[in-house]
């Protein structure tokens, strides 16, 4: 069966290592900070000046000059750092993050991904999106394999306008955790009981499938 | 040496119709809410605003698209804003959207003296535009230019009367850089001290980078997205 | 996320011949003592070193100097340092020099990801040599580059287990910036604390910057003028 | 009679107004501080990160962590703040800083200045010297009008390696204040009991004589 968002960003979680640095894009990407393993220590970034994001705040903990860069109200964690918006993205530009975990409308199979505008749509801008995908060493895209029409969003090239190019290095979907290789989408697991031609079906974009693909644990 | 002002309307003197000015905050976070309101309450029109974001439709940067004082607006992300949308759709804003990293590092360096840089974000895509590009260690970079305004309107937690700022955990965001950015910068402090009362070695913003600064009042703080857990 | 070693000599694993190290400080102040005398006990050599000053004959660099373990300095100044101008006109060491703000500015960029930067300082000196040169506002401007270290190794007051950094006075200097733009970043500092106890709107480096830290140990805080009213 | 460091001094402190924010170099420029007229506000930056340097410390006051660009232990001012030195030199590359007070072995009567580099003598290095001539709005530079054997410091050009180009507003010297314009020196002020003959004999730049030149008020 297709992950729905939890399945996700479950998923997505079992990328993260001990100690790591990640920053965490709006929506689906989000939701992975709920599936950090246990015991192990992954440092929340937030674009807008804060190493070190918290969980949710209680009712009366509540700072309107502590929130994350989807303007919602955080807390911060033990050990954290605050900053100003140029240190911030001197951060990520850095390359200091370890892993950054974005959103997508649509990913190219050369690693290309729009995630910002579509045209006709009015535009609210690409936030830190740009920055996030030119500079992280390792970035993996988050999006459903289609869109509700069915329409592939693993493209042989983005059709909507780019938020960066050659960038992402993984996609997690719905159907699949692909990754972007000089051969192009490279099959690496499927979604529990997702067959190999189901993925086929839904990817537009060159896909590779060699030997068994095995099925996600979560 | 007498940096302190009355009010935002004193601090406000000199900003015209038609000039460019950096407002610090990230969303509602950490704006100059009372700045912003003598603004519009003194109608300066034809603003080119700089800020992260546009505020939303009855408070921060959107009372003065309320009022239509805005020419042009430098952001990287407008949000929810409908009054926004409408002036954008009838052409009656200009708006100039700018990766946020890059908004960051071109006022850092317009504060700077560092006219000029490259940066990765925005290469192949509409951001690169008609910029140089060039290749850095095996990837393309774009570049881009130092930013300066007119003024630049920032908020801080605490002040001290030399214009020393210190903000407040994530308030801190764009008005660090802006403070350096602004030919006259203006702080609005939520309290006000004699100078000498901050550590110096917590200062976030050197005083000689404030030339106008005054303890505000009645800040409503407002929160974009109230989120808890309980 | 273990970043906590026992000392300095764990600290500079993996430190080798022939590597690029950054070292914080401005002339004594501020130095990474402990690393320094590690890297001395190790006679680890044919190092490329970037400090803003090359200490003295007896303390600091010069220790290093002294043991021949230096290929080639960086530096804004090299102050009073007869071992180091012995093995200068004995041709046994390059020298690299840099203005000062440009070298601060060099750092900075290498750790924010910013390969290339346009400075008015140096043009129509020295310094410009084959650099390309552009005119911005009036006023001609040098490309200088971003630069980077397979190691910085910086020294803080106090740090805490992940890493987070608070300087002191005028021991931030070049350790800030050089935190940023190590391969691998080494901090040690006066005291070591927990994570959770320093204040997080005081850090001056945040953790992440800082792969290893340790708590060092016999500090001698030497300095070069001793300079009193009294 | 003409003036001694003191005296050169004594007449760059009637430079400052109030409010300023200052960069004093190493040696005469130094000096300066200890005639900041009473009740102005003049507040000193010190490139290595301190802007609100204080006097040197009492003994029990001497601070490893406290020192100015010079190496010399000093105190701070109430109002101070520190930064490191990527923020220092963005403060003065930035132009942030009201007036740079110099050094010099020589200057042009187009502004350049040379103060860092004597070719056969070891070479130190140029500091933070270049950042500020090359970024500060206003630059005195202070100096002996000539040199031990008589041979003048204000030449048409400099035969030194340079510090800075057309940077320097104005030259306090022990014999005169001469401004840089257009057409060369102009002269401002002689030093008290100095012939403006003295003063031309011993500027080998061109140097613009109009009108009466008032003697310095010390």
């Amino acid at each position: 069966m297709a992950l729905d968002k939890t399945g996700i960003a479950k998923r997505i979680a079992q990328e993260l290592r001990d100690g790591y640095y990640v920053n965490l894009g709006i929506g689906i990407p989000t939701l992975v900070a709920n599936y950090i393993p246990e015991g192990m220590e992954v440092t929340l970034q937030s674009e807008n000046g804060l190493l070190g994001i918290g969980p949710f705040p209680k009712k009366d903990e509540v700072n309107a000059d502590l929130i994350n860069a989807g303007k919602q109200t955080v807390t911060y964690m033990p050990g954290a750092a605050f900053f100003d918006s140029a240190a911030s993205f001197a951060m990520i530009r850095g390359g200091h993050i370890d892993l950054t975990v974005l959103g997508a409308f649509e990913v190219s199979e050369k690693g290309d991904i729009a995630s910002w505008k579509v045209p006709g749509k009015l535009v609210k801008g690409m936030g830190g999106a740009m920055d996030l995908v030119a500079a992280a060493r390792n970035i993996i895209a988050a999006c459903m394999h289609t869109d509700k029409d069915g329409n592939s969003k693993l493209l042989s090239a983005c059709t909507l306008p780019l938020t960066g190019v050659n960038c992402v290095k993984r996609v997690v979907t719905d159907l699949a955790v692909v990754d972007i290789t000089p051969e192009g989408f490279r099959l690496i697991e499927r979604a529990p009981g997702i067959s190999v031609e189901q993925i086929k079906n839904a990817t537009a974009g060159k896909l590779v499938i060699e030997g068994d693909i095995p099925e996600m644990k979560l | 040496m007498n940096k302190v002002v009355k009010d935002a309307f004193e601090a406000i003197q000199g900003l015209k119709d038609g000039m460019t000015v950096m407002f610090g905050g990230f969303g509602l976070c950490g704006i100059p809410e009372n700045c912003i309101n003598a603004l519009v309450e003194m109608g300066i029109k034809d603003l080119t605003c700089i800020s992260n974001n546009a505020g939303v439709d009855d408070f921060g940067l959107g009372l003065l698209l309320r009022k239509h004082q805005m020419k042009k607006m430098i952001a990287s992300y407008v949000g929810e804003n409908k009054e926004f949308e409408r002036q954008l759709l009838s052409g009656e804003l200009e708006v100039e959207l700018i990766p946020q990293g890059t908004l960051a590092e071109r006022i850092r360096a317009g504060g700077a003296g560092i006219p000029a840089f490259y940066v990765p974000a925005g290469f192949g895509t509409e951001v690169q535009g008609n910029k140089e590009v060039r290749e850095y260690n095996g990837k393309m970079h774009v570049l881009e230019a130092g930013m300066t305004a007119d003024f630049a309107i920032v908020k801080a937690k605490v002040g001290d009367t030399r214009g020393n700022l210190i903000y407040n955990y994530t308030a801190n965001n764009f008005n660090g850089p802006m403070a350096t950015a602004g030919k006259i910068t203006i702080a609005e402090v939520e309290e006000l001290v004699p100078y000498g009362e901050l550590n110096p070695n917590h200062i976030h913003t050197p005083g000689v980078y404030v030339k106008r600064i005054f303890q505000g009042k009645n800040y409503e703080k407002r929160i974009e997205f109230v989120t808890t857990r309980d």
